[in-house]
């Protein structure tokens, strides 16, 4: 217990000083953009047919509270409001502080991810258990070979793919977001099954694009898992079949875990791709709507959240790590 | 003792024992045809970003009457929104991803191995500062940067935009290239190298280095296909300025624009650039396949 | 389950390794008998066949190696050969105990000994849980240990002397008499050693077994066995009661393997190193005798012929030489 | 003027499923407030204005009844008078009243608007609101600075429940606005506050949807938002659907995959290319009504670069492109080729300037007075390629936003026309519209692509043309001219230009415009368009139309009236047909 | 002359922000080698021989005394400073198979000091060629057939051979060979060994053997000293034969008693000493460090730790406050 406090202790002193340095770039990266949102606006506003003046009066009153002062007393109220969880206040979304923008995004973000990354997991590492098992023949190549191609390919190619495959050759799939509207939100079947419908395609993306790296990482793991002599020893005093098993796949997943933990935290950001092309609304198309917008706040926001939640995904990772392993939690290195 | 014969080998030295290293590669290739086919996409691909535009005309022609074209004999995979030959575009725009994918990995793999030998060779305080170092660069997801950075900088060149990439890129390499260092250093032949007084660049470049050669080359093809990835993916989220024959612009261009997902007629402007970037992908994995072989004496001469 | 030290009758036992050569013979026609209530001793050096063929003794030549011809007869088991599936599972552990080379390694790291003393029970079929535990504690402390914390550790928080007698318990804790143990000193240091040992010897003779021990240390052998048996390149180049062997080595590579043992008394200068290298598998030669390259006694019938075993007594020797010259004498 | 169509047959009910073209990306957290630039308040379904103003040829003024069932425009454009519709109601039961509409009018002056405008002097602002009795309201004309289109400004105003909002407004804002009117520090105080009120307006959210139009806001979630049919609504018994989903895009091709689908019962226009138009053309019931859009897109020259301060390579270009060609390539179903530059969409042309349509020329492709035209401009041609005048390369460089496909796609021909030619070209693209917009207007671009032609105000019109982008602005009525370079003025044409012989000041005369009527405006606007037919400021490219997707398969009675499909920018025109009760469910 | 006094060592395991674990592996250590002499180092695993070894060979830093070759300390020294002297002491791994750099072949193994010597001596390339060649027939391989060769390609004997070789290419003063032959095949071994000592009386080279294997410490460095090393402190010191024939430290007993009897050629010994067990627990800080397993443990043992002297009667130094003789060790039978 003493470990996982101290090792805890540790890590949040360490994530709470890469916030700092990651608002700290954001704030600055995020102040130096180019492009005059009030110039655009304006564009808009004249092109509808408003008369200059008063486009020039609208603008005004929409951006008319962006953030005035010196860069340095900007810099300490963002970081000040940053202690108290206030983001600031989104800026294509008058009146709406970053934070609810954010979590409405997360939301949206964290049920696709979670059950993508999972399904990926749990067929990734059956099959990599696969693989390893039958890693001289036919079969075992030709999975690590899918394997390693799955785990290559690029997210964005995936999803197109399954988009032109589903969505427009054989449309059997919704590729427009994240619910039908006209089911009553709440604990109803329609309601759930159009959540389902919905999420299918972004949630294969990321099995998909997943499944690649577990069945590598599982297979390297259980073959150097079934070179150890723990589990020909096991053999040897006739340990039922099922048992080597478990042994095996007990010691063969635990590295896997970390990166679970770090891959869940990942994606959270890495899911601009699947977001844009499913036109899911989690946080990377929040993202990126906020950088077409420029949306400063929100950028920064989403951002540091994407980071937080990295950070916060390392801590995790570790501290599992620390409570799975008898290893590491009697305090000696297990590396 | 000595006026003994002077050996053989001595008088073969570097020539034939580079000479036995192609043959060593060669042996490795041979072991499995799937290599060899991933030597030749990659061959391909290398030969078409270098030579591939010259047998273009710098304007590839257009022809407004028949653009968004499905493929035909005329044109592989169609006409883009232009009437371009769409196969034409790919060539073509294959030097830009590449050089700048080129640009990415060397940048990546100089800057991370560096790193890396440093941290893992000086240990101590060094290490605890750059490591902390690469740990934050990691833990700061590398895309939505890419994202916030596209609107502060223009990538105008594939120079500049492998640039970017590969500043982005050598957190994993600088780890990786560590830890070797620093499990290659409890090794007794670098003790041993370190006793016989040879000099810290010796270790480094003869000792360390060709220890991780596989490695290196590994995370550099890795690092490779990550920047064709993201450059792409960039051009394909239309947050990078527009470069007609670039591939990612073209996806986007395909989707966006030229209505791929809705009608079959796009469908090669899509599937062409896709293909590429799974032929490419396809290729490095069946090299790095054989990396760890091919820097391995004893591998390689089984 | 036998309760008595079963005898072993290893006949033509060869077993082959597939590999870029094509399949090498790394034990081959070995015939050995373990006697009941015997400790038998096999040194060899590395690579001489040793662990392939105690693995033989309980079918389980890991591939790509497989037996491929000879047969294991053990007492209230048959042909170990034959076996397979369950029937072979069930022998290994109940019948036949394995202590392994590295058996600092031969434990799961996750789970504690315990558990994994319940998981091998429940693999046979032990209704007695409680009495699994009782009979492993006992054991334990039979070997100076404090079985209740042992059975509660992982095996990181053991040492290496106290692994392996974990991996003797878990070899006799299902009453087997039959016990193979491969190399199970290297690795220790000498107080833990000869402490092991001395173990080995005591259970042996408590528990009525049967022992193979295998080794690369004739030290080792000659503290333990009764019978030592030596091996060469996938043969057995002679065998017979330890303290003959020892004594007065007939086979060259014996005499040579004894004289190269630098000793705490004496004139330093009597040893002296055996000339060449041990084979491998590759190079070890197809016909006649593996040892020829390295042997003084070389003679051109050598490289032709394969010795023929030649039993006098209790001792066996396969060496062109010595029959020469007991035919001359 | 015109009167509720109350013909039809009732309801028939159903699910009406539409997109909102102009905004992408729903925002289920937004408010239902028509202010909120993410708002949930859908023009012509859940927001109602005044009354739907149409894009008349024309006349500025013409309107489609909304709240207000009829008005009165004084023959001066002095004032309007409003008559409500008598039995409006608010989607939860209590009536729209006079008060309503003027606290409207006090919401639209915190946020600028064309006719409620606190920035002083500025053009067609009202002075005075006065409620005549509970339906009826009158509002006049500041006539200092007055405008033509002043009604336009009043009838094109949302409005808003008072016993919802009324909090947002502070009890003396009309006496703040009185004082806002004046001048000195006082006013610009209250200027200050009504401004700051702004902010306020625009962040508020109603805790619930209290609507005036034919729906209320039911809900939103990230893809979707839904509407059901406001039951109080004026014309209820004649609105057809009851519901109405909101489809949400990020892209148009996702637009596209809808219309093709047949998923959507109406969408405004959105570009497609011709494979993908006919592909949403074939879907079953699906139909493509045509109406007119009055903007034009043109190539727009920075004239502090060389060689475009000349007028010679100006013309040339205009001789080189193809602009048939172009638009084919990049908007072959939204535009038509422009017949000329004249700075006018060539349908208001022809009712603005009938007569000196035909005198312009034309600049059809012609490669021999292209190259004379350079070999005035003291070009020269060398193994193929055109140079400067001093002997340096010539490479015609455009931008346009990264995002603009339809303006990339026309550039990319462009410049292979150019090349073809002996030109050199290449296209820039820039990530976005507002960093496009900022750098255009800093004068970093040589050749850009410029929006223009924005009818129906003939100062409209102009004023993209020989404005603020050309130098000149208009401060309270009073034109000033700053040098190319300054103050926005990218384009850079001198501040006299000589049309057929005689030197006018183009500034001066869009200035007029803005106060000039229907007849006064029509010799300025041929002047003006001769003058941007001479000198070639930009070359107008393709003018837009403004297509409408609608589908038959579950609703009927679509109009083809051209009148009434030319309805104002910012407006759902389907919303509109809809209570209007034009829109049948099909049985 | 290769002297150390006091020599101490305590690695901090790596722990956190909180704090450390110290590990005490070298605590006070005095020795002391001549030109051409040698030295054996025996004792249990993890008692510090081969931390000793390394420090000795300037791979390791110290916390504590200090090393002085030929005279000259080192400790005052720059670290670039005291390179060249540890130059002059060569260390021979254990494990041969890591003591090579796989992907180098034996003459550029071989090629890269000799590069450096020749540099330095402004000697040529041909010279370089030819001493490699040297080399390895000193330790007895062909060159011929060696040279071109990666290590792999040998076994694990020849393996050592070229380590050694490379080892001489510096012209080393001597060599530190820790565990040298205990990876080798037992048949070979002695050729190693052999090598050694042959090295020693022909080039002069002095040998500090590190072993936990008696038997060859006497095989080697018979004419030299032997360091009993206890959990880091040295508990008996003095002539290898002296120590094997006469022990007198409880501990250096144990160690002998556990060597092995070869039952047909040898009588054990008859007062054989096994100490009590507890090797792990106990490991106390305070006495003599050996007291917890000590079976002749007496008054005081737990409370000030013996320290290395000679005492009457004892002809080698001890840390005991009860020396004893006791036979221990086995006799061959032939003596008998
Ligand atoms: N999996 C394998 N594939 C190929 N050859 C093998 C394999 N396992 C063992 N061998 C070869 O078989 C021979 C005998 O091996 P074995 O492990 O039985 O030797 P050993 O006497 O136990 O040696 P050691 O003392 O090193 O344990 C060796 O030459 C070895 O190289
Ligand atoms: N780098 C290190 N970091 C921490 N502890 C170390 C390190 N090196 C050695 N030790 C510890 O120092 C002690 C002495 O180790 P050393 O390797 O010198 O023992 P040794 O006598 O050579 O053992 P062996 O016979 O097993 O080789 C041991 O307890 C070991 O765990
Ligand atoms: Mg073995
Ligand atoms: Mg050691």
């Amino acid at each position: 217990m003493m470990i996982i406090t101290r090792r805890l202790a540790g890590h949040l002193a360490r994530g709470f000083v890469m916030i700092l340095v990651v608002a700290t770039i954001s704030f600055f990266i995020i102040n130096n953009i180019p492009g005059d949102p009030m110039a655009a606006r304006y564009e808009k506003l004249v092109e509808g047919g408003m008369a200059p003046e008063a486009a020039a009066q609208a603008v005004k009153v929409l951006y008319g509270f962006q953030p005035t002062g010196s860069l340095w007393q900007q810099y300490t109220d963002f970081m000040g409001g940053l202690l108290h969880f206030d983001l600031g206040v989104s800026v294509s979304r008058p009146g709406t502080p970053v934070l609810d923008v954010l979590t409405e995004a997360a939301k949206w973000t964290v049920l696709p991810v979670l059950v993508g990354t999972l399904l990926s997991f749990l067929v990734g590492v059956v099959l990599g258990v696969y693989a390893a098992i039958k890693r001289t023949g036919k079969l075992g190549d030709a999975l690590a070979i899918s394997g390693s191609l799955l785990h290559g390919i690029p997210q964005y190619v995936l999803a197109l793919l399954l988009v032109v495959i589903f969505a427009t050759l054989i449309p059997i799939l919704p590729a427009d977001g994240p619910v039908d509207i006209l089911f009553d939100p709440g604990f109803n079947a329609g309601y759930i099954g159009s959540l389902i419908e919905h999420a299918v395609l972004p949630v294969v993306t990321y099995a998909l694009s997943a499944y690649g790296g577990w069945v590598l990482a599982m297979k390297s793991s259980v073959v150097t898992v079934l070179g150890d002599d723990f589990i020909l020893a096991a053999e040897l005093r006739g340990m039922k079949r099922s048992i080597v098993f478990r042994y095996i796949a007990r010691n063969a997943i635990l590295p896997l875990f970390t990166i679970l933990a770090l891959s869940l935290g990942l994606l959270l950001g890495g899911a601009v791709f699947i977001e844009k092309i499913f036109n899911y609304p989690g946080l990377g198309l929040m993202l990126i709507d906020s950088v077409n917008d420029r949306d400063y706040a929100l950028m920064g926001g989403a951002f540091l959240l994407i980071t937080a939640s990295i950070i916060v995904a390392n801590i995790v990772a570790d501290l599992f790590y620390t409570v799975i392993d008898p290893r590491v939690r009697s305090g000696e290195d297990a590396s | 003792m000595s006026d003994t014969l002077i050996p053989e080998p001595t008088m073969s030295t570097s020539a034939t024992m580079r000479r036995n290293f192609w043959l060593g590669v060669w042996r490795v290739m041979k072991r499995k045809p799937s290599r060899m086919f991933g030597v030749i996409i990659i061959a391909g691909f290398a030969f078409m970003g270098v030579f591939g535009p010259m047998f273009f005309p710098a304007q590839l022609p257009d022809n407004p009457n028949a653009i968004t074209q499905p493929p035909s004999w005329a044109h592989w995979f169609g006409t883009d929104p232009q009437g371009r030959d769409v196969l034409a575009l790919v060539i073509t725009g294959s030097r830009y991803v590449l050089l700048s994918a080129a640009v990415t990995a060397l940048i990546t793999v100089v800057f991370g191995t560096s790193l890396g030998l440093f941290s893992g060779f000086k240990r101590g305080r060094w290490d605890t500062v750059l490591m902390r170092v690469t740990d934050m660069k990691l833990t700061i997801p590398g895309l939505p940067l890419l994202l916030v950075l596209a609107t502060v900088w223009k990538f105008g060149s594939p120079i500049q935009m492998g640039l970017v990439l590969g500043l982005l890129g050598w957190g994993g390499v600088a780890r990786a290239v560590r830890a070797q260092t620093l499990s290659l250093r409890e090794r007794g032949f670098i003790e041993a190298a370190r006793g016989l007084g040879l000099s810290t660049r010796h270790i480094i470049s003869k000792e360390l280095l060709p220890s991780m050669a596989p490695y290196i080359a590994m995370n550099m093809l890795i690092a490779v296909t990550g920047a064709v990835y993201a450059q792409v993916g960039l051009f394909f989220l239309g947050v990078l300025p527009y470069e007609s024959d670039n591939w990612g612009v073209m996806l986007n261009l395909a989707v966006f624009q030229a209505g791929a997902m809705i009608t079959t007629n796009a469908l090669g402007y899509l599937l062409a650039p896709l293909l590429a970037i799974l032929l490419l992908t396809l290729g490095i994995v069946l090299v790095v396949d054989a990396m760890d072989e091919i820097f391995n004496p004893r591998l390689r001469e089984e | 389950m036998a309760d008595q030290a079963p005898g072993v009758r290893i006949d033509g036992l060869t077993v082959v390794y597939k590999t870029s050569a094509g399949e090498l013979p790394a034990v081959r026609g070995i015939n050995l008998t373990l006697e009941p209530g015997t400790i038998t001793g096999i040194v060899g050096e590395s690579g001489s066949g040793k662990s392939t063929l105690a693995l033989s003794l309980l079918n389980a030549v890991q591939p790509p190696g497989r037996i491929s011809a000879g047969s294991v007869e053990i007492d209230g088991l048959g042909d170990v050969v034959g076996l397979a599936g369950e029937q072979l599972r069930k022998a290994r552990g109940a019948h036949i105990g394995y202590v392994f080379q590295a058996a600092q390694n031969s434990l799961n790291p996750l789970k504690t000994v315990g558990k994994q003393l319940l998981d091998l029970g429940r693999s046979h079929g032990v209704e007695d849980l409680r009495g699994l535990v009782r009979e492993a504690k006992e054991l334990l402390g039979r070997m100076g240990l404090d079985g209740a914390r042992v059975l509660d550790s992982h095996q990181h928080e053991l040492s290496g002397g106290m692994r392996q007698r974990v991996g003797i318990m878990l070899a006799l804790v299902l009453n087997a008499h039959l016990v193979v143990l491969d190399e199970p000193t290297t690795a220790l240091d000498m107080i833990t050693q000869a402490n092991i040992l001395k173990i080995v010897r005591e259970v042996h003779a408590e528990r009525g077994l049967t022992t193979l021990v295998i080794t690369h240390d004739i030290g080792v052998v000659a503290e333990v066995a009764d019978r030592l048996a030596v091996m060469y390149g996938g043969r057995l180049v002679e065998q017979g009661p330890t303290r003959q062997v020892l004594g007065s080595p007939r086979h060259p590579y014996t005499r040579g393997l004894i004289r190269a043992i630098p000793r705490l008394v004496g004139d330093i200068d009597e040893a002296r190193a055996l000339p060449g290298r041990p084979p491998t598998l590759v190079t070890v030669p197809k016909e006649g005798c593996v040892f020829r390259e390295r042997c003084e006694l070389r003679m051109d019938v050598c490289d032709t012929v394969d010795p023929t075993v030649v039993a006098d007594g209790a001792r066996v020797v396969a060496c062109h030489a010595v029959s020469v010259k007991e035919h001359a004498s | 003027s015109g009167s509720t169509n109350k013909s039809s047959s009732g309801g028939g009910g159903g699910l009406f499923t539409t997109i909102d073209v102009n905004r992408p990306g729903l925002d289920a957290s937004a408010p239902a407030n028509p202010y909120n630039p993410k708002g949930n308040s859908f023009s012509g379904f859940n927001s109602m204005r005044i009354a739907w103003v149409k894009n008349h040829l024309t006349d500025p003024n013409q309107a489609l009844p909304g709240i207000a069932a009829s008005w009165e425009i004084a023959p001066d454009n002095s004032s309007i008078t409003l008559k409500l519709q008598p039995n409006a109601k608010w989607s939860d039961g209590k009536p729209v009243t006079a008060e309503d509409v003027k606290m409207s009018i006090g919401i639209a002056y915190t946020q600028g608007s064309t006719a409620f405008s606190v920035t002083p002097g500025a053009a067609g602002a009202a002075a005075e609101v006065t409620v005549v009795d509970p339906q009826t309201l009158k509002i006049t004309q500041d006539m200092a600075n007055p405008s033509p289109k002043f009604a336009r400004g009043v009838l094109d105003t949302a409005v808003l429940p008072a016993h919802v909002w009324s909090s947002v407004l502070p009890a003396d804002f009309w006496d703040k606005l009185k004082a806002a009117r004046g001048e000195g520090a006082e006013a610009e105080k209250a200027r200050e506050e009504i401004t700051a009120l702004g902010q306020k307006v625009l962040t508020f959210a109603p805790p619930k949807d209290v609507s005036a139009g034919p729906f209320v806001l039911e809900r939103v979630n990230p893809g979707e938002a839904l509407l059901v049919k406001n039951k109080s609504f004026f014309n209820a018994a004649n609105v057809a659907p009851a519901q109405v989903k909101f489809l949400n895009y990020t892209g148009n091709e996702q637009i596209w995959n809808y219309l093709t689908a047949g998923k959507l019962d109406a969408s405004g226009f959105v570009a497609a290319p011709t494979d993908v138009m006919n592909r949403i053309k074939a879907a079953p019931g699906s139909e493509v009504i045509k109406g007119y859009s009055p903007v034009a897109v043109s190539m727009a020259f920075n004239q502090s670069k060389k060689p475009y301060d000349n007028v010679h390579v100006r013309r040339g270009l205009a001789y080189l492109i193809d602009r048939d060609q172009v638009t084919k390539v990049a908007s072959p179903e939204g535009g038509t080729p422009a017949i000329t530059t004249t700075g006018i969409h060539q349908k208001a042309a022809q009712a603005w300037i009938p007569d000196t349509l035909p005198k312009l020329d034309p600049y059809k492709p012609d490669v021999a007075k292209a190259e004379a035209e350079f070999k005035d401009a003291g070009l020269t041609k060398k193994d193929g390629k055109w140079m400067l005048a001093d002997g340096k390369a010539w490479k015609v460089s455009m931008h346009a936003p990264a995002g603009f496909s339809d303006w990339l796609s026309a550039q990319e021909n462009i410049k292979s026309q150019l090349i073809k030619a002996g030109i050199d070209a290449e296209v820039v693209t820039t990530t976005d519209y507002p960093l496009y917009l900022e750098e255009l207007s800093a004068g970093k671009y040589d050749v850009g692509f410029w929006l223009m032609a924005l009818g129906p105000a003939p100062y409209d019109i102009f004023q993209r043309l020989y404005g603020a982008s050309n130098g000149w602005t208009n401060v309270a009525g009073k034109i000033e001219h700053s040098p190319a370079g300054k103050g926005g003025n990218w384009m850079g044409d001198p501040e006299q230009i000589e049309v057929d012989g005689a030197k006018i000041n183009p500034g001066e005369l869009t200035g007029k415009l803005n106060s000039a009527t229907e007849d006064q405006a029509k010799p300025i606007m041929a002047q003006l368009a001769t003058a941007a037919n001479q000198d070639l400021p930009v070359i107008q490219l393709w003018d837009y139309v403004n297509n409408q997707f609608v589908n038959n398969s579950r609703f009927t009675g679509w109009p083809h009236d051209d009148e009434i499909l030319r309805l104002g920018t910012g407006v759902l025109a389907s919303g509109v047909w809809i209570q209007l009760g034009m829109v049948k469910s099909k049985q | 002359m290769i002297t150390g006094t006091g020599i101490t060592k305590t690695f901090k395991q790596r722990g956190n922000v909180l704090g450390h674990r110290e590990v005490p592996a070298l605590r006070g250590v005095d020795f002391e080698i001549a030109k051409g002499g040698s030295a054996s180092f025996i004792g249990e695993s993890g008692c510090g021989k081969t931390t000793l070894g390394r420090i000795i060979a300037g791979l390791e830093t110290y916390d504590a005394g200090d090393i002085e070759i030929d005279g000259t300390p080192m400790s005052p020294l720059k670290h670039k400073h005291r390179q060249p002297h540890f130059r002059k002491i060569q260390m021979i791994h254990q494990d041969p198979y890591s003591a090579l750099n796989p992907t180098r072949t034996i003459y550029q193994t071989l090629q890269a000091p000799l590069a450096l010597r020749a540099g330095q001596t402004g000697r040529s390339k041909g010279w370089i060629d030819e001493r490699a060649a040297e080399v390895l027939s000193l330790v007895g391989l062909d060159p011929g057939t060696v040279l071109s060769r990666y290590p792999h390609q040998l076994s694990g004997g020849m393996r050592q051979r070229v380590v050694i070789a490379r080892a001489l290419t510096v012209d080393p003063e001597m060599l530190v060979a820790d565990e040298a032959v205990s990876m080798i095949d037992v048949s070979l071994r002695l050729g190693i060994l052999a090598l050694l000592k042959d090295l020693r009386e022909r080039l002069g080279v002095s040998v500090l053997f590190i072993t936990h294997d008696v038997a060859t410490a006497r095989y080697i460095g018979g004419d030299g000293e032997l360091y009993v090393i206890y959990r880091g402190q040295v508990v008996e010191r003095g002539p290898v034969d002296t120590i094997i024939a006469d022990p007198v430290h409880p501990y250096t007993q144990s160690l002998l008693s556990a060597i092995p009897v070869l039952h047909g050629l040898e009588l054990p010994g008859e007062e054989p000493v096994v100490p009590l067990e507890s090797l792990a627990e106990g490991q106390s800080e305070s006495g003599c460090l050996f007291a917890a397993r000590c079976p002749f443990r007496g008054d005081g043992c737990t409370e000030e730790r013996p320290l290395l002297r000679v005492t009457e009667g004892v002809p080698q130094e001890h840390a005991c406050y009860y020396p004893q003789r006791r036979s221990v060790i086995a006799r061959p039978m032939s003596e008998v």
